[in-house]
């Protein structure tokens, strides 16, 4: 008797949790298609039906009430949602949280509506890193991707900003609508184009063989075969190539090389530097040994772009006798900061698109919004960020009819064409790469980066 | 106040600052285990004169939790909420719903746990562990129905409980200082991965191989135990620790570097691997990507994306590490550990090998670090070298003090506390903060340099480092022997405090010989 | 022998065969010669002793003998075997046990456990077994458990205290769980280092007579290292005296006792030092 | 009983030393075998030192510099470390911190480059009084805050607890880093590493080929020796340093003989962090970079040469940090950077097989 006591109440108590917990599903329920599963059911996707079954059931869970009511007021009227997944925590931060002001200010200045107003747009900015790590976590990203796909509030992704993250999101995102994302950093070109990255990319990361990925900024293949040809227009014949032994830095460094040697540079060496050392004179003075007219970082700022710059300096390789030449990792105000205005002066960089400064008409006026209103010169991936924060917009507004509607938003993304943007005009190829293929390099004056020239690619 | 009410406050205020975080019906999942919580705190306390009175006591503690659940509720959904800027999205109606809820939830736990309490030794022990299994399997299924969406976050925390466990072996119980665990941890991933991908030309590709080599993948980071373990055997203390943690170094930089992979023999100069074209053996920064998931009739293929086949591997992969290691613990190997660990001379001298125990604990730590290795590429799908790095051998090792060292309750506990405040509430809180700043502070800032300083510099988001830290620190002083501490350790440090008052006590005396 | 009496297994020999041998062992630490040519013998069944003021090497010699420290010269024979350069558990799985001036038991272990630790050696669960909890390391594991209990109770401490941990315990409670930690390795040879060094009168006269009865019941063979000269004179069989690391008087201790040199060595240079030193060590293990 | 000569145990040596040697010889054939993965390519260092032998002497000139860095640092860890057996995994993040204040303190002065050699003078001097400061009360703090509570806990807790303020301070810094409104100095982004003025003189006292030694290198490596010297005596010879060793010794036994043990273990504590400040300062003027997250790396090689040179010597953590200096120099010109870092830590694994206490360390003797 006593020992049946227990295990009654214990079943009683399981009961009610499942009762409970069946309960929220089922009052949730009645506003979806019967056949959808009661987790996956949210009222917005019918509202008609959502605004007959809106009288709360008694059990209403609150959290099912929430787009319910949204989706009560009747009418095309909706609340979607745009989340960024990028590394805010960590040494990131400074490059991810302009594009997260960019993508706010792109969303301030449509006053966060979309179809004239019909449609109410939040952001989330989510942090794909963690404080254990201070870097981009993998499991942290699978999960936030396995989260957007869940919420079905979720028209786009932005992000991410480390090529290695995209590669674990993209498949999941993939198989979830799919979730179109939009990448205002992701270099890795084997992403997107088939026969540049390794056997079986990119279509091992397209389960469902829809493309669900863009990026609007022009891929490492690009840049590092500009990056090569400028190099030997500008008279360099001999080249020492370095890399920060991650993904982006590396696979870019290595397009570098190879475009180098095809072209007719002699590659004098390769080296990988430890981002995270205090210094670099050993392998300076190795290179020095060398004699390189010209050395080629495929990397970061934060990873000591600077302090390379400086000791590359120190042992005596001089601006004018050895050029210093970075991608656009490099490009932003902090890597003069780090480098100091003495040793950056005169290092090249290339970058996808006309900077900013040099921007006319309309992008003119956002380079002067996003300065009075962050009280910052936009760094370069401010305009990335801005630029994949309008291409959802303009996505959404095509696709007003219907705005959660992950399939009809990607479509919408992918037929960008001749996109007017603050990086030119520009449109998506099929596989989500941006058209815009003219490069500009720039050089470090008097601690400023100057345009120098267009450099087209091949 | 009774001391049912107490500990249903104690217990109440700490799920209150969950709900304050996320409100919805956070306050179920929470109500369910403050009340269980409660009921256990009380038990510990009060002695039961009868069941009846220790069902009315649990339910009494679990009922106080839950009212505050309901206040907590409350104050979400009507003060934080709009102080966030975000629409007041529930009628007090169902906020009233949903702290009722939680209340009702969180009395019947209290009383099943107070029911279960007053039993037996052994029907006692089945019951808690039957409430804790009942719960187990029903999280995420609660999970997904409330939509907190914590079951992914729950899922890798997971596979840090189960490295912490593996751990816990080589510090809890033998006593050696491991600085660089991730190793182990990435030798189980990549071993999976080679062999679960097209990396260098195996990919195994029959439905059941995933659970051949997550065995395989044990085996090979329980070998790489023996190995790196043999040089530390002179080795103690902190000597020990930093040599570990050479290792943790190394083997990340290996990893990251074997893309071409070609040798030849020095004198000869025969080309012996990788003559055609050098191996790429670790796709270097790349890493590692796609690697297959586990198959399993009836549920399938596994997803990503489809969190419940993962989460239910991962628990059985730590129960199977429980159960193992528990087995070991009090086994004569378990003993030798232990005996290493208090007097090596000692433990040397009634006959215990020192050089193989040692071995043993590291080979066994890393074995289980393989497992959860084995997942971790699985589940994520790919990996990359630098996952492996200083900070995650850093962390495991905060889990295995702070839940207490030599302590598998205590050590899964640090685990989930660590990891979910990392992941989960940590996060959500600068979000919330932030968020509360942006609608409700920054608007009433005139000064734009002010407003400028506020938003960037004091943006809450920017400080979960120190969030992080405070969280550790805090811990550590206020339970120093770790959360449950074995209660061999527990008497070790409380002979520590005797011993240096023992002292004191002498000095006091001696000056006035 | 009452059915408490726990079952060492014989030792198979004849009293009278020699057990252990010494033979010039000498043990330097950089110039310091710490024992110096040492020979000495024990056979089968005796109660020996080793006697000597502080600094004498006794320790050192014991530490030899149990493997701590490998002589510098000589040889030491036990059982027929060369012993010198084992390392200490092969040499307790070779047959000797031992307990420790300044107790060291595993102090947060519980008295069963450092029991069950004695018996390491002696059991032969190995890892896959263990994990697969096979059958045969159940019972074996119980079988130990029971003898556990039985080793506790033969020592007088009762099986009531196998789940206390060895820490709270009463200082001759600790003694006598080392006793019973040594016993566990089935040792032939017991080597015991100042057993009664912090003990009453009283507890001390128990100890003595324990120390018999573990020769009379058990068979054991057992070599002391004694400060207290009433314990030693008491129950050896045999009585060796070092000094300054070398062997002066050997033989019965009445031999022993009137021999010059061993007045000489006690008396001539801190014999009240010794005593301070004991008394010291007393109230340091009581607070510890 | 037969009386044989005592038989010194040598017969077996012999096939032992032969066996040893057969083990060296395979793991040297192992190590040629496998290492040109890793740069170990024995030939091809060869013939590029054989080429211009010079630039070994430059590598090695690099090598003593960085080493004094990482020496100053690990002077640090092993004075903290000697006193309460603590790995303060703080201390790095408190010498990345008074690298911070010392930016902000020459920013507010306004020296730079072009300041002429009195001002520049009194800034650095300004800069390493409160750089010292600074430190030495953030790192007393630490220990009073987090640490002290925690000294009769279980030998780990506190581990846990420096790991939490390491979190904590990088966190500040991060925060001091964003502070471009109070202080220009620190540049737009607040995670970017931060540059500094470039006040150590320059000049170069001697120029060979790829030889460049500079007033700087020379200044760095005195300081550190200096420092190192000033702190062994101080600890052999005043009032204060015997006390910290009597304390190092045998805790309780300091209480007994009337020496207060909490105000001894808090002046570690200062004088660690002033080292940090000192270290902070110069590190900040010699290698011309800080960033927030400098500490980490910074503190996992002061550390292992504080380990290196056996942990708690004060001369052992300057020969552990030339030889961590040295060697990766070394590698970083003739192995392969990319492998720098795991060769600096096979070395010392090596070592410690071999000296499992260190260079210097002396055993702490626990027998029986």
């Amino acid at each position: 008797m006593k020992r049946t006591q227990w295990l009654v109440l214990l079943t009683a108590l399981l009961m009610l949790a499942v009762t409970v917990a069946c309960g929220g599903g089922q009052t949730a329920a009645p506003a979806a298609a019967p056949t959808t599963a009661p987790a996956a059911a949210k009222p917005t996707e019918a509202p008609a039906k959502a605004a007959a079954t809106a009288a709360p059931a008694p059990t209403q869970a609150p959290a099912a009430a929430k787009p319910t009511e949204a989706a009560a007021k009747a009418g095309p009227s909706a609340t979607i949602k745009i989340v960024s997944s990028l590394p805010m925590t960590g040494s990131s931060l400074g490059q991810t949280q302009t594009v997260v002001n960019a993508i706010k200010q792109a969303l301030d200045e449509a006053q966060s509506k979309a179809c004239n107003g019909a449609v109410t747009i939040t952001f989330e900015a989510w942090d794909d890193a963690t404080a254990a790590r201070g870097a981009w976590d993998p499991d942290q990203e699978t999960q936030n991707a396995n989260k957007a796909a869940a919420d079905k509030s979720i028209v786009a992704y932005i992000g991410t900003f480390n090529s290695g993250a995209a590669k674990l999101s993209i498949p999941i995102l993939n198989q979830a609508g799919p979730l179109v994302m939009i990448s205002p950093a992701n270099t890795y070109p084997g992403l997107t184009k088939p026969g540049k990255g390794e056997a079986g990319e990119p279509d091992k990361y397209y389960p469902t063989k829809v493309r669900n990925y863009t990026r609007v900024v022009p891929a490492d293949d690009l840049q590092g075969a500009v990056g090569a040809s400028w190099a030997k227009q500008l008279g360099a014949t001999k080249v020492y190539i370095l890399d920060d032994q991650e993904l982006y830095g590396k696979g870019l460094a290595d397009v570098f090389e190879a475009s180098a040697k095809k072209i007719g540079l002699q590659v004098l060496g390769r080296d990988g530097i430890d981002g995270k050392a205090q210094d670099y004179r050993a392998l300076m003075t190795k290179i020095k040994g060398l004699n390189p007219d010209l050395i080629y970082y495929g990397g970061i700022t934060q990873n000591n772009a600077g302090q390379l710059v400086k000791d590359m300096r120190a042992a005596g390789m001089a601006a004018a006798t050895t050029k210093f030449m970075g991608p656009d990792g490099i490009f932003e105000q902090a890597f003069i900061d780090a480098a100091g205005k003495d040793a950056a002066e005169g290092v090249y960089v290339t970058f996808g698109g006309i900077p900013p400064a040099k921007l006319e008409g309309d992008a003119k006026k956002w380079y002067d919004a996003y300065k009075a209103k962050f009280n910052a010169e936009p760094e370069a991936y401010a305009v990335y960020g801005y630029e994949a924060a309008k291409v959802v917009l303009a996505a959404i507004n095509k696709s007003c009819a219907n705005p959660t509607d992950r399939k009809a938003i990607r479509d919408a993304v992918f037929a960008t064409k001749d996109y007017k943007g603050v990086l030119g005009t520009w449109s998506f190829d099929e596989n989500g790469d941006t058209t815009l293929t003219d490069m500009s390099g720039s050089q470090v004056k008097a601690g400023k980066f100057e345009f120098v020239s267009t450099l087209k690619s091949q | 106040m009774s001391p049912a009410v107490r500990t249903g406050i104690s217990a109440g205020l700490l799920a209150v600052v969950v709900v304050l975080l996320f409100g919805n019906l956070s306050g179920v999942v929470l109500g369910l285990l403050a009340g269980a919580g409660a009921a256990i705190l009380l038990d510990s306390r009060v002695e039961w004169p009868n069941r009846n009175a220790a069902i009315v006591g649990g339910a009494t503690a679990g009922a106080v939790a839950g009212l505050l659940i309901l206040v907590g509720q409350f104050i979400h959904d009507l003060f934080l909420m709009p102080l966030a800027g975000q629409p007041v999205a529930t009628a007090p109606g169902s906020t009233l719903q949903a702290g009722l809820i939680a209340v009702v939830l969180a009395a019947l736990a209290g009383a099943a746990v107070g029911a279960i309490v007053t039993q037996a030794e052994r029907p006692r022990q089945l019951g808690l562990l039957g409430l804790l299994v009942a719960f187990v399997i029903l999280f995420p299924f609660l999970d997904q129905q409330i939509q907190l969406g914590w079951t992914p976050t729950v899922i890798s925390v997971l596979i840090y409980v189960v490295l912490a466990l593996g751990l816990n072996i080589v510090v809890g119980y033998a006593g050696l200082l491991d600085l660089g665990y991730a190793a182990f941890f990435a030798i189980g991933a990549y071993t999976t991965g080679l062999l679960l991908s097209p990396q260098i030309g195996i990919n195994w590709d029959h439905p059941l191989s995933f659970w051949l080599v997550i065995w395989i993948a044990a085996a090979v980071a329980g070998l790489f135990g023996l190995i790196l373990g043999a040089p530390t055997l002179p080795l103690r203390g902190d000597y020990l620790a930093i040599v570990t943690l050479g290792f943790g170094e190394i083997v990340p930089i290996v990893f990251r570097n074997l893309t071409r992979v070609e040798i030849k023999e020095p004198f000869t100069g025969t080309c012996l691997i990788g003559c055609d074209k050098a191996i790429n053996l670790t796709g270097g920064e790349a890493g590692i990507n796609p690697i297959s998931h586990p198959w399993l009739p009836l549920v399938g293929q596994f997803r990503t994306g489809q969190d419940l086949p993962w989460y239910f591997l991962i628990v059985a992969i730590i129960a199977l590490t429980i159960f193992l290691i528990s087995r070991l613990r009090n086994s004569r190997l378990g003993r030798a550990w232990t005996a290493m660990r208090e007097d090596e001379l000692a433990a040397s001298s009634m006959g215990i090998d020192i050089v193989r125990t040692k071995l043993l604990a590291f080979a066994m730590g890393a074995t289980f670090s393989g497992f959860g290795g084995a997942f971790f590429a699985s589940y994520i799908s790919a990996i990359f070298p630098g996952v492996f790095d200083f900070s995650v051998s850093v962390i495991i090792l905060c889990m295995v003090i702070l839940g207490g060292l030599g302590n598998i309750t205590g050590v899964i506990l640090g685990g989930l506390i660590i990891m979910m405040s990392d992941r989960l509430f940590l996060p959500q809180l600068a979000t919330l903060v932030k968020n509360i700043l942006n609608t409700s502070v920054l608007p009433t800032i005139a000064d734009p340099a002010m407003k400028d300083f506020v938003a960037t510099s004091v943006d809450p988001s920017q400080f979960r480092l120190l969030l992080f830290g405070l969280t550790l620190v805090i811990m550590m002083l206020v339970r120093p022997e770790g959360l449950i501490p074995n209660v061999r350790r527990r008497a070790e440090f409380h002979e520590a405090e005797a011993g240096a008052e023992a002292t004191v006590a002498t000095e006091a005396k001696a000056p006035a010989k | 022998m009452s059915a408490q009496v726990p079952s060492i297994p014989s030792n198979g020999s004849v009293n009278g065969n020699v057990l252990l041998e010494a033979k010039g062992v000498t043990k330097r630490f950089g110039g310091l010669v710490a024992v110096n040519n040492v020979d000495f013998t024990i056979t089968q069944g005796q109660i020996a002793s080793v006697i000597g003021p502080n600094g004498a090497g006794k320790t050192t010699f014991f530490n030899m003998i149990t493997g701590i420290y490998t002589p510098t010269e000589g040889t030491l024979t036990f059982n027929g075997s060369s012993i010198a350069g084992l390392k200490p558990n092969q040499i307790t799985a070779a047959g000797i046990g031992r307990t420790f001036q300044n107790i060291r038991l595993f102090a947060n272990m519980t008295a069963l456990e450092n029991v069950l630790v004695g018996m390491h050696t002696r059991l032969k669960a190995g890892l896959a077994p263990i994990l697969l909890q096979t059958p045969a390391v159940v019972h074996e594991e119980v079988r130990a458990r029971e003898r556990a209990l039985q080793l506790l109770d033969y020592v007088g401490l009762g099986r009531r205290i196998a789940p206390a941990a060895a820490r709270n315990l009463s200082y001759g409670d600790q003694r006598r769980l080392e006793v019973a930690r040594a016993l566990a390795t089935e040792p032939k040879l017991l080597l015991l280092d100042e057993p009664t060094a912090g003990m009453n009168p009283l507890e001390t006269a128990g100890m003595t007579t324990f120390i018999r009865r573990l020769r009379d019941e058990l068979g054991l063979t057992i070599l002391l290292i004694e400060h207290d000269m009433l314990v030693v004179m008491g129950i050896s069989d045999r009585v060796s005296v070092l000094d300054h690391g070398t062997k002066i008087a050997e033989g019965t201790p009445r031999e022993v006792q009137s021999s010059p040199q061993v007045i000489e060595a006690y008396l001539g240079q801190g014999g009240a030092e010794e005593k301070l030193a004991q008394m010291k060590e007393r109230s340091h293990a009581r607070t510890a | 009983m037969a009386t044989t000569s005592p038989t010194v145990r040598t017969g077996s040596a012999l096939p032992r030393w032969a066996r040893n040697l057969a083990l060296t010889l395979l793991i040297l054939y192992i190590v040629l075998l496998v290492g040109p993965i890793a740069g170990l390519d024995a030939p091809r260092i060869w013939q590029s030192i054989a080429a211009e032998p010079k630039t070994l002497v430059q590598v090695a000139l690099v090598g003593l510099a960085n080493g004094s860095i990482i020496a100053i640092i690990a002077l640090g860890y092993t004075l903290v470390y000697g006193i309460i057996e603590l790995i303060n995994f703080a201390h790095a993040d408190v010498f990345m911190l008074t690298a911070f204040m010392s930016l902000t303190v020459l920013g507010a002065i306004g020296v730079d480059q072009k300041s002429s050699s009195g001002q520049i003078f009194v800034g650095v001097l300004v800069a390493l009084v409160v750089a010292v400061l600074f430190g030495a009360l953030l790192n007393a703090s630490i220990e009073r805050l987090a640490y002290r509570r925690l000294r009769n806990a279980p030998r780990l807790a506190p581990l846990i607890s420096a790991i939490g303020v390491s979190f904590i301070l990088q966190n500040l810094g991060l925060f001091w880093g964003g502070l471009r409104i109070i202080f220009p100095v620190m540049g737009v982004n607040a995670a970017a590493p931060k540059t500094f003025p470039q006040l150590l003189p320059e000049g170069i006292l001697f120029q060979d080929g790829p030889i460049i030694f500079r007033q700087k290198d020379l200044i760095i490596i005195l300081a550190s020796v200096a420092f190192m010297i000033a702190l062994r005596l101080f600890v052999q010879y005043t009032r204060l340093g015997k006390a910290m060793r009597a304390t190092a010794q045998n805790r309780d036994a300091a209480k007994i003989m009337g020496i207060n043990v909490d105000t001894v273990i808090a002046f570690t504590f200062l004088l660690g962090g002033g080292l940090a400040g000192v270290a902070g300062l110069l590190v900040g003027l010699y290698n011309g970079t800080i960033v927030f997250n400098m500490g980490l790396t910074a503190g996992l090689r002061a550390f292992t040469a504080a380990v290196l040179g056996g942990i708690g010597n004060i001369t052992g953590a300057m020969l552990g940090g030339f030889l961590i200096g040295l060697l990766a120099a070394f590698s970083d010109v003739y192995f392969s950077s990319r492998w720098t870092n795991a060769w600096v830590f096979a070395i010392l694994v090596v070592i410690l097989i071999f000296r499992p206490l260190g260079l210097l360390g002396e055993a702490g003797g626990e027998k029986a």
